[in-house]
């Protein structure tokens, strides 16, 4: 499922329009299907924050990696994990991207550089950080895009790694997502410095704000940014303006802390809508707009279809990954006087097989 | 009472409850503890995200922010590092600050200022200054929150002197221990659980009835095997003692740690001297958990009395996956808990 | 001995420079004991940054708190703290201003509002800021001044706790004592923004920098910063620029990371020396000058005496403070069995007596 | 054998002892380690502070940096948490990096991204990618360092699934595990130890000589008590066997754990099963610490063939004060140890 390289991601703005409705459609299924409880967990949509994740998608590399928080349905979909692979993860199936171990938080496929997927808020900057310190050290002409949101610029992880990336000068774009809101709370209750991409200069590092909703607008920023990454070791900051539809997971109705009012008035600058009415204008028929969105319903039809179907993962191999092979000899000496269970499930549950 | 000698009461002499009980969550259980303190004690104060404007990320502190304001259920950034050692300083000059942290999962990153910060106060500075701060943080798993949200180390805080560690498993509990941390004036990590906030239990509401901290209860009397646990596993013991009851006619007496430091291993001896076996559950990871703790200490202090090994049972110790069969395969549920005590029991066909 | 409050420290030059000596004379006294095996632990001298300690501390009001690292020897001294609590404490005696439970590192007199003398690089400043937040709740007209290092500013507690300080407006400086290492790594190789100051406009607070050689410069500086943080509830970061004479511990000869060269040069800024250069172009007469000199000889002398007769503290008290009054009780029940050693030497040592 | 082969090589494995032995300290033998894997697999490298120009903050590194230049040698700023994640990512994309914390202590404001990343990587993604990092760090007390850096965190490590843990107690084990620490495809800590980077002995020099993850050692033999140790503690337990010997004729032996994630309870049960008596012992607090998981596994393993409840020392459950007169008396000392030996042998008069 997750072994073949995704052809280049489009740059044509009907193809990009295609992947934002793929990601729409996607997160309302991934919606209903939580509600009928087939998916578990936290789960979060991006809903509105197609643009952001489309465009700086687009302006990777193939050979460039991905890291991202926990909101990446979209990030997956973007960099060409199929919506199969993605769904059948959501619903924990053993054909999911991460083998149904990893779920909503947890996407991920090596196979397109994209490493995860993580669920702490600031814990994926570092390692982010560190892989292009590897890049660097093996002299790869690649760079790492990653991913936060606006909350997130206020861990101590947030400062840590910006300083490491640049006082060594590392091929790294710390892509903050602004949706206005960490949960309930809204950026200028959270950051003393409300202009996210400022912060950027506490490290004498580039940095800079793009509408967000605009892909056309976020391709442009973040093919430059990437660029000056790969060729001059220059790290950056993009941060992308734009706003969560929904909750801040599908467990919160997302009123409490906004008004209906607000949620309506951001919903106007939709990226979807700003990019029907582009391709409009640029004079692209409705004929093959309608085409590109009954190419993503029936994509998605095909992915909840296929996560149906997939079998769930095998009980009997509860510690598979766990350990590389070869660890299951070292663990060998330990199952003796382990707690109730343990062999069973653990020591025989294909330990460092 | 003035309030100024009621700050000073000693939280381990539970008062008399006058003013009789009343059926609650255990989530309403710590609302009301947080909502009777900061009435008598205006240096109470709670802090952590999303308490205030999104009435607390489980509801705990909902409607707090409409009844004290802003400046005592305060809202914070994501920095745990920072509000949970802003509890600390705030603390070191007398205030009682309870520091809500999302789950216990989030105080990795906090951990420095828990402790090799709050810890260490008392003893570093040569008793010269106190820490009298709470943290509130549910553990456990359940629900498919993954790997990464679905932890329990109360071992390590338990295991940490300067600290003091509770951890209640019923709402009145909830409350008294709550209560009882928020007046002590050390340290006190309040353990609580995902699962356990929707629990209901008879609680008494009188304002002084606190629980004593270090006291653990039989929270259930048999005579054939004790079960040792404490927060959510409580709840699990006791649901799998009525059933084997029933369908094994076994008498399984349930004790209830309550505190994990200091630990009650008075309570947990005499009953293991009474029913000559014992079996330990936590929600976490045994192996280097809670129960490896109680199985040392019971097997010194009971030595003699007991018919068969200490035995325990946990989390199945992989990182906790997502499929909802994993999961269910890896947790200390009520199947696994009932065999796990009819094998202790030797009565596991 | 640590219960009295001191006098307002002198503000008038000559009265500065008997500070400074005082910490001077006292810091190579505690080298000497420390060779001797008198003192033990990490040491860590201020010597060469006594203008920095001395003029930020004589810039804080009587009801003012102070939260520093563990290079803290001559701020104890300069709030007032008698060198013989402070020689005490570094001899582990029990009239030690920390009874001989802290030692070098962790210094504290709260009498003084002298809340410590912490280890952990950065974890003063999450409860510096915290102590500033529990100022404003109770509308004490107050601030904290919190000191850190060069090296401190790349901790994710800086980040987080500036960011907590201007959000919520709290009464705090935070003081850099810049002395350009951090053990063997320099400012630059460090921090991607050498200039540190800066760094506070990353929560749109105010920043600058001093020459922290130069006493008058320093007050001047720390005083109208504490006066906006108290009046305006504005914090603000104060970098001071300065040098540390000897290694970063007395087990460093701190010559693997610089040259002598750049030793000998940056003496030449010696804030002693500058102090004296001054009295004397002031017309202060070499006597005065002389009698400070001897003044601090004395006390130091004084100090090392009263430590060396000190009584250690008490071993049968060894759990003493860990636990607050009351306490005992509560641990009752956990003595049984325990560990080998535990009933005798904590339960039965003064645990939450 | 090729580098690429050799990389491959199952360090669990042990290669003969071709080159001979030399004398050698400890400090001195996991340098010999990093030196010779770092000779062998471009792909490791060593990171952390103080690491390069000042050749270590207790000198393991020293001249490391002459010999592979600031790129394998890299200094980093005071960024614990920053620069242990770089160490994770990097091991993801199959790069061997050796972190070292400069002592255990300092590794609390990093433990989000030891416990909650690099354990979770395995299991979280299903397989689909591994994390080969080493971090190598001191822990243990002495010298006055006082409660914030005199402490051992061992059990909190080794009770995390997902990780591995060794804490070698010799030269030729501190070379040999650190070896195999690098070769591992896992996430593994390496616990060294302040007191004992001095101490001597005998390290067989071959490169391809590892000490296997997973296999505790009878570091002396012996038929009266088994003393169970790990680090600097199994020093000290080989010095306290000796005078005992000598002082009061007894056989005391001693099990060195080497590894506490995996534990080999198989070689500590063999042992207790032979003398029927244990004791447990440690550097750190021993209540919810490393020689409670001892006591829970040898009372069960062992349950028929103790003729006396496994005791445990460590050290007194305070933060370490500053004192030499209390940090000496809280510390498991050699006198402290012997003292434990007679009383669980019953000789205690
Ligand atoms: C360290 C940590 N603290 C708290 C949480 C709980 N949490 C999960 S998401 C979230 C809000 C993050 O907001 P933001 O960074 O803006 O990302 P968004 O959800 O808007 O995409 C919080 C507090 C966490 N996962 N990690
Ligand atoms: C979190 C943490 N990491 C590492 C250390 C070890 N350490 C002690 S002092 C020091 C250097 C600090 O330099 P700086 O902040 O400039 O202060 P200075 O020593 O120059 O006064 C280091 C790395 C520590 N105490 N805490
Ligand atoms: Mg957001
Ligand atoms: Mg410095």
């Amino acid at each position: 499922m997750s072994t073949t390289l995704t052809a280049a991601p489009p740059t044509d703005l009907l193809g990009l329009y295609g992947e934002m409705v793929l990601i729409r459609r996607f997160e309302e299924a991934a919606e209903r299907q939580y509600k009928a409880a087939r998916i578990g967990g936290y789960c979060h949509l991006s809903s509105g924050q197609e643009a952001a994740t489309v465009g700086t998608v687009a302006a990777m590399e193939e050979e460039d990696l991905l890291v991202t928080g926990y909101r990446c349905h979209g990030f997956a979909l973007a960099r060409g994990v199929t919506p199969e692979a993605v769904m059948a993860e959501l619903f924990g199936r053993r054909d999911g991207c991460a083998h149904g171990r990893g779920g909503s938080m947890h996407l991920l496929d090596v196979s397109r550089g994209y490493y995860g997927g993580w669920g702490i808020v600031g814990g994926q900057l570092p390692i982010a950080t560190g892989m292009a310190l590897s890049l660097v050290r093996r002299g790869a002409p690649q760079a790492v895009l990653c991913e936060l949101g606006d909350g997130g610029v206020n861990t101590g992880a947030w400062h840590e790694s910006l300083n490491l990336a640049a006082v060594w000068n590392l091929p790294i774009v710390f892509l903050v997502i602004n949706n206005q809101y960490g949960m309930g709370t809204s950026v200028d209750r959270a950051s003393a410095e409300p202009d996210l991409f400022k912060r950027a200069a506490s490290y004498r590092m580039a940095g800079e704000r793009v509408d967000g909703d605009d892909v056309e607008s976020v391709i442009e920023s973040a093919t430059r940014l990437l660029a000056a990454a790969r060729e001059e070791r220059k790290p950056a900051v993009l941060e992308a303006m734009t706003y969560r539809h929904r909750g801040h997971s599908v467990a919160d109705a997302g009123l409490a802390y906004r008004t209906k009012e607000e949620i309506e008035e951001r919903k106007l600058a939709d990226p979807l809508e700003r990019a029907r009415a582009l391709l409009n204008k640029r004079g692209v028929e409705d004929e093959r707009i309608a085409a590109a969105d009954a190419a993503a319903e029936a994509a998605v039809e095909r992915a909840v279809a296929f996560a149906e179907s997939d079998p769930a993962p095998d009980v009997d191999r509860l510690a598979a990954g766990m350990y590389a092979p070869g660890s299951g000899d070292q663990f060998e000496r330990m199952a003796l006087g382990s707690p109730l269970g343990e062999r069973e499930l653990v020591f025989a549950g294909g330990l460092g097989e | 009472m003035s309030a100024a000698t009621e700050v000073k009461a000693d939280p381990s002499v539970a008062a008399p409850a006058s003013a009789g009980t009343e059926l609650m969550t255990y989530r309403e259980a710590l609302r009301l503890a947080m909502r009777q303190e900061m009435e008598r004690d205006p240096s109470v104060f709670v802090m952590g995200e999303e308490v205030g404007v999104f009435d607390g990320s489980y509801k705990v502190t909902a409607g707090l922010l409409d009844e004290f304001g802003p400046d005592r259920v305060r809202d914070t950034p994501i920095s745990e590092e920072g509000f949970v050692g802003a509890g600390v300083g705030a603390a070191m000059l007398g205030e009682r600050p309870i520091v809500e942290i999302m789950t216990l999962n989030f105080l990795l990153v906090a951990m420095d200022q828990v402790v090799n910060h709050a810890a260490k106060i008392g003893a570093m500075f040569g008793g010269e200054v106190r820490c009298p701060l709470v943290i509130r943080t549910p553990n456990g798993a359940g629900n498919q929150l993954t790997a990464q949200h679905s932890q329990s180390f109360d071992a390590w805080f338990a295991g940490t002197p300067g600290l003091k560690v509770v951890s209640p498993a019923s709402p009145a509990d909830a409350k008294g221990l709550l209560k009882a941390a928020i007046r002590d004036d050390d340290p006190v990590l309040v353990i609580e659980n995902l699962p356990i906030y929707k629990e209901k239990g008879e609680v008494g509401v009188d304002a002084e009835l606190t629980t004593p901290i270090g006291l653990a209860a039989v929270a259930r009397e048999g005579s054939d095997l004790t079960l040792v646990s404490h927060g959510f596993a409580t709840v699990r013991a006791l649901k799998v003692a009525e059933q084997l009851a029933a369908s094994h006619g076994v008498a399984v007496e349930v004790v209830d740690l309550r505190s994990l430091r200091p630990l009650d291993v008075e309570t947990v001896a005499a009953s293991v001297a009474k029913t000559s076996r014992a079996l330990c559950v936590e929600e976490g990871w045994p192996t280097y958990g809670v129960t490896a703790e109680l199985a040392a200490r019971i097997q010194l202090a009971c030595f003699d009395h007991l018919d068969a090994p200490v035995e325990r049972l946990g989390m199945a110790e992989v990182p906790l996956p997502y499929a909802k069969e994993l999961e269910l395969a890896a947790m200390p549920t009520e199947d696994r808990l009932a065999a796990a005590v009819l094998r202790t029991l030797d009565l596991a066909r």
